[in-house]
């Protein structure tokens, strides 16, 4: 132990324990913790293990409904679809690694978000990326994007699972802690649900995958649990460097264990290594395990009993196993190449021991470690000033980002779908294999990603979404909006959401403000998903997002997934054919803060993020799925990002096929046309159907409206109504009386937004 | 001003996973070779510097090494001379 | 007909052909890269994916599979063998089709739907295509670069070992020279082919103009039999 | 028997275009370098091998260079012992 021992500060201080926790591993033990004792401690009560600042809000969550097989606390959230068939899905962070080392960083995120569905029996069918960056004109920033997005996809290509969707978004506030969440998504059999438990004193606990070297000795746990600070080297932790084929090999090996039912309980590793698998699978089952430290396979000479305790290297699998499938479970791994190895054996006597040449090295009561690990009631105070508008971010200066006011709104939109934030995904999907599992019918460039299930007329749609520019005003409504917005996203292909997954992206849980923010946001998740009727199965916590240079956006990622009954009657956002009817449906209300146009535009000082009303949302959702399965739905189209104008140039884009429309605007245009306010839809019908759709609609108690046909080759938006007189130009409203821009233009400015913005022309 | 060759040799950092060196090794078998271990894969980077000295050459070599060739995060370098190496050869 | 389909460790295109084979109406079935044996199939499919992990060189490592010499002989005695994406690769490194796949000339992992054009229509694996009709399929490699040194790629091109190319609009997406994308051996029945028919092989999944090509040389292969049987 | 460590460079054939080496030279001039030119990126491979003699070894890993790390259609190989490559360094 001497190489944590020789640091001058007291151990437990050096490992990032508080004196007050120290106190609490006493009371535990009812005695000093050795050396090896507090590192483990150290690590699992990590924030990153121990939830030990969220838990108690994370308690409050929804997680109950009928198809719910496996909630929070599992590896992975799990829903029943029907046919004896169920759905594994994870939203989970790889913040600071990412930070430090962008490729590898987000390589071990997708590994490890990955290893959680396969630990469930799933096999994973789709990974999501929820990316967030600082400004993209910036060296720092472009080089993250660049090694981040290369590493989602040399891992998740390697593996063989489509990334068929995400997120991407820029905001000075990320710039020295970016964000990389990953979503994946897992399709099972029930009856091959595994749980991550060690029950049956006696049994084995087998260890397979790559051997256990000094990777991330004090990686995630420890790391995660400082502020991350660019400058300061002694924080790094030795990288873990990810190895998809490893990784390739462990999910046909480990579905192939599930599978003919030789393991007792199955835990991946990952944060705090050997500790936490054991921990938390005999804490699970109510029994103890006893490590063996001399069987585990090691990539290295001498190391620490402490360093293979709490290695983090990657590509690592704990199997319990009755001794008669022994020799099963090992001709298995050999089979796939994975070395495997009996390194300890479950117990009833509820401990965790650590035995080394012949020594009990530590002994700690599992639940010590993990169910009984110590928690806090953080404060939590709103700021003294809420920031006023214009949003972080955008130009302190109203006005700055546009040409001066009274300008034709069609510039307005060409700005804005050549915005970073708003134009095409398309840099970043073609690194992506979006179509291996022959299983992609939608990649999510466009809407939430659409999968079929093959043998089944049904499809599985996923989407993920943050609010985070909303959630710097207020981080309920940002929440709440988020949870709102992935679940329509869902909605709009005609799917039914079935449950919610999420990643919580914090500052400093010790700073009240900060942690206002987090409570702010959990609040603002559950009572989202209450009003929604919609299961919170599972998710992840990542605090200390913050850097010299300031906190991040509040940032609540949100990941939904959804259930066609018939793919093949899934609607598509895209316009059909020219004739058909376009509709808004839902209501336009005030409040510019936090969105695109703000961005680039500026708010009025007053101004605040639009309304939402979680009762319309929840009408609105089912409406979609009964329009779509009554085939009344020709396309439909989420109105969020850039508003009314840049959803209307989005159909078109995708279909080639123009629009003539009026819109009637108020006394501030800019809000009907690129205000974000909630609740809407776009959808296009026959003429024929027309009728139906008003009248189901209606029964719905949700306002419609028919604003014109797909026609031509141009969107053309007449504006109507009071906000459209040369009146509104001097008032500064920012628009003339009459949108008109060639479709080929809109996506030539959506097309090469993303490449500019890089500086990647071509 | 003259031209001087040089030749950066990047490795993984000892102690860092290489799973090429690793893949490698688990295909051997296959190769019906043994006695094979210890397999370490990296790049070998090949370039020309115009300065007046090879004092001034090789400093641009080595930042180049530092910052393009290499990640200090889980990589190490070496620069030398290509003769030198060639004549190794 | 039988079809057997490669298992390397990290193929990752598996199953996938699997599933698209038996949509072509042919018996599948999985050949686990350690068996020496093709098990008397009709067509041997070495499958996309990353096998080894495509480490050192893709296509290299798995080259030295049990299974690559049974694929060899069953080769030289006129058996079908169709290598997709890594399996080219494969083919490629084993010396069963000329040429070597380099990196993408956009140093990226390219994912993108494209156009084939069919060279010629009087091969096993084209002679069931509509004359003149472009395939549309997606590409997902970071090496898939044809290349052969300009003389050889002469012959390869006059004795009709060029059975694919890239055709606009999208056109060539990682530099392989001549726009080559799919190419056969002298025989005529060995083929690498960087797209992915399998990956298009139902109209759901937005293109089956890979299961035309896959029931062409399902009929090639038929035809090929009873030549034999006839002789 | 003894151990031998070797190291084997490949590097792509001249004449052939190397992207990686061109795409490292365009990079250049955003690094405020000049002065560089004809960059090469090729392999490194570093490998031990139990042999009763230096030759012995060494036949191994021609063989291993020649079949497995390169590829002679499009890249050339060269072989050497570690320690005189370390030298170099
Ligand atoms: N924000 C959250 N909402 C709901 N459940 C959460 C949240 N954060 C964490 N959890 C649950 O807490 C458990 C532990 O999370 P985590 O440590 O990330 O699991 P793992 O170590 O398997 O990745 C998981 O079941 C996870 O779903
Ligand atoms: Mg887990």
């Amino acid at each position: 132990m001497s190489v944590v021992a020789e640091i001058a500060t007291p151990l437990h201080r050096a490992l990032g324990l508080t004196d007050e926790e120290l106190d609490a591993i006493h009371d535990r033990l009812g005695r000093d913790p050795n050396d090896l004792e507090l590192a483990m401690f150290a690590v699992m009560w990590s924030e990153h293990c121990s939830y030990k600042s969220s838990r108690r809000y994370l308690e409050t969550l929804p997680t109950s409904g009928d198809d719910v097989v496996a909630g929070p606390g599992e590896n992975a959230g799990v829903v029943a679809i029907g046919e004896g068939l169920a759905v594994a899905f994870k939203l989970e962070s790889h913040n600071h690694p990412s930070a430090v080392e962008p490729y590898q960083g987000a390589a071990t995120g997708v590994g490890g978000i990955l290893r959680d569905i396969f630990t469930m029996g799933a096999r994973p069918i789709a990974i999501l990326d929820a990316l967030k960056f600082g400004d993209p004109s910036q060296a720092r920033s472009r080089g993250l994007v660049k090694g981040v997005v290369r590493g989602v996809g040399g891992y998740g290509n390697c593996v063989g699972v489509p990334t068929i969707g995400g997120e991407l978004v820029f905001d000075p506030s990320y710039g020295d802690n970016p964000l990389v969440n990953v979503m994946a998504v897992g399709l099972l059999e029930e009856r091959h649900l595994t749980r991550a438990a060690a029950p049956g004193p006696g049994n084995h606990v087998v260890l397979f995958g790559s051997a256990t070297g000094r990777d991330g000795i004090g990686g995630a746990s420890v790391l995660a649990s400082a502020t991350f600070d660019e400058t300061s080297a002694a924080k790094r932790p030795s990288v873990q460097v990810g190895d998809p084929f490893a990784e390739k090999l462990l999910i046909e090996a480990s579905l192939e264990l599930i599978a003919r039912g030789l393991v007792e309980g199955l835990q991946d590793l990952g944060a705090a290594g050997i500790t936490c698998a054991v921990s938390e699978t005999a804490d699970r089952a109510g029994t103890g395990i006893r490590v063996d430290l001399d069987a585990v396979p090691r990539r290295e000479a001498g190391m620490a009993p402490f360093e293979v305790m709490i290695s983090e290297s990657q590509e690592r699998m704990c199997a319990i196993v009755a001794p008669r499938w022994l020799d099963a479970v090992l001709e298995v791994c050999a089979r796939w190449g994975l070395p495997a190895a009996v390194i300890g054996e479950v117990t009833d006597h509820g401990r965790i021991e650590v035995v080394g040449a012949g020594e009990v090295l530590a002994s700690i009561p599992a639940a010590a470690l993990t169910s009984d690990a110590i928690a806090f009631d953080r404060p939590a105070r709103p700021p003294t000033k809420t920031r006023a508008a214009p949003a972080p971010g955008a130009p302190s200066e109203p006005g700055e980002g546009l040409p001066e006011r009274g300008m034709d709104p069609g510039a307005v939109l060409l700005a804005l779908l050549g915005d970073a934030n708003l134009g095409s995904r398309g840099w970043v999907t073609t690194q992506y294999d979006e179509t291996v599992g022959t299983d992609t019918v939608e990649a999510g460039e466009r809407a939430a990603a659409v999968l079929r299930i093959k043998g089944s007329p049904k499809g599985l749609v996923a989407a993920t979404d943050a609010q985070a520019a909303v959630a710097a005003h207020d981080p309920w409504l940002g929440a709440a909006m988020a949870v709102s917005e992935c679940a329509r996203n869902v909605a709009i292909t005609g799917a039914r959401p079935l449950g919610v997954t999420n990643c919580l992206n914090f500052g400093d849980p010790t700073d009240p403000e900060a942690f206002w923010r987090f409570t702010e946001s959990v609040r603002g998740l559950g009572d989202a998903c209450r009003a929604l009727g919609l299961p919170v199965t599972g998710g992840n916590v990542s605090f200390y997002n913050a850097s010299p240079s300031g906190e991040i956006l509040p940032t609540a990622q949100i990941g939904v997934v959804g259930l066609l009954e018939d793919v093949e009657q899934r609607v598509a956002p895209a316009f059909r054919r020219a004739g058909d009817v376009v509709v808004l449906v839902g209501e336009t209300s005030p409040g510019l803060a936090g969105s695109a146009y703000a961005a680039l535009a500026g708010t009025a000082p007053d101004d605040g993020p639009p309304a939402l009303d979680l009762s319309r949302e929840a009408a609105l959702l089912h409406w979609l799925a009964a329009a779509a399965r009554e085939g009344l739905l020709a396309s439909a189209q989420d109105v969020s990002g850039g508003g009314l104008a840049v959803a209307l140039a989005e159909s078109s884009i995708w279909s080639g096929l123009g629009a003539r429309l009026q819109v009637g605007v108020g006394s501030t245009p800019s809000v009907d046309l690129f205000g974000e306010s909630p609740g809407r839809v776009i959808v296009s019908t026959e003429p024929a159907l027309w009728e139906r759709l008003a009248g189901s609609a209606a029964a719905h108690g949700l306002p419609i409206r028919r604003i014109g046909l797909v026609d031509g080759e141009r969107l053309i938006i007449e504006l109507v109504g009071e906000g459209a007189t040369g009146a509104a130009e001097e008032r500064g409203a920012g628009v003339a009386d009459a949108l008109d821009v060639a479709v080929r233009d809109l996506a030539h400015a959506w097309r090469s937004a993303l490449p500019r913005a890089l500086g990647e022309e071509a | 001003m003259s031209a001087h060759r040089f030749v950066v040799a990047v490795m993984p950092k000892p102690g860092i996973l290489d799973p090429q060196g690793r893949a490698v090794e688990q295909a051997l078998p296959h190769l019906e070779v043994s006695g094979v271990s210890d397999v370490r894969v990296g790049r070998r980077v090949e370039l020309t510097v115009e300065a007046p000295d090879t004092m001034a050459a090789r400093a641009v070599v080595e930042r180049l090494a530092g910052e393009v060739f290499a990640n200090p995060i889980i990589e190490t370098w070496e620069v030398a001379p290509a003769s030198l190496v060639a004549a190794a050869g | 007909m039988k079809v057997g389909v490669v298992v390397f460790p990290g193929s990752n295109c598996d199953r996938d052909t699997l599933h698209a084979a038996r949509l072509a109406g042919t018996e599948a079935e999985p050949l686990w890269h350690e068996t020496p044996d093709v098990r008397g199939v009709d067509l041997v499919v070495l499958p996309g994916g990353f096998a080894y992990g495509d480490y050192l060189r893709a296509g290299v490592l798995a080259r030295f599979s049990p299974i690559m010499a049974a694929v060899r002989d069953h080769a030289q005695s006129g058996g079908f063998v169709l290598g997709i994406c890594n399996g080219f690769q494969v083919l490629a490194e084993a010396g069963l089709v000329p040429g070597a796949l380099r990196r993408n000339s956009t140093l990226r992992f390219e994912h993108r739907w494209v156009r084939l054009s069919v060279e010629r229509g009087d091969s096993p694996y084209t002679r069931g295509l509509p004359p003149g009709r472009t395939l549309r399929m997606p590409i997902a490699h970071g090496e898939g670069n044809y290349y052969l040194p300009e003389g050889e790629l002469d012959a390869l091109e006059s004795r009709g070992g060029v059975l694919f190319r890239y055709a606009p609009p999208e056109g060539n997406p990682n530099g392989s020279a001549r726009d080559i994308a799919g190419v056969c051996d002298t025989g005529g029945r060995v083929c690498g082919l960087m797209p992915h028919p399998e990956r298009a092989s139902e109209a759901l999944l937005g293109s089956d103009d890979g299961m035309l090509l896959l029931r062409s040389l399902v009929e090639g292969v038929a035809i090929a039999g009873r030549a034999v049987a006839a002789a």
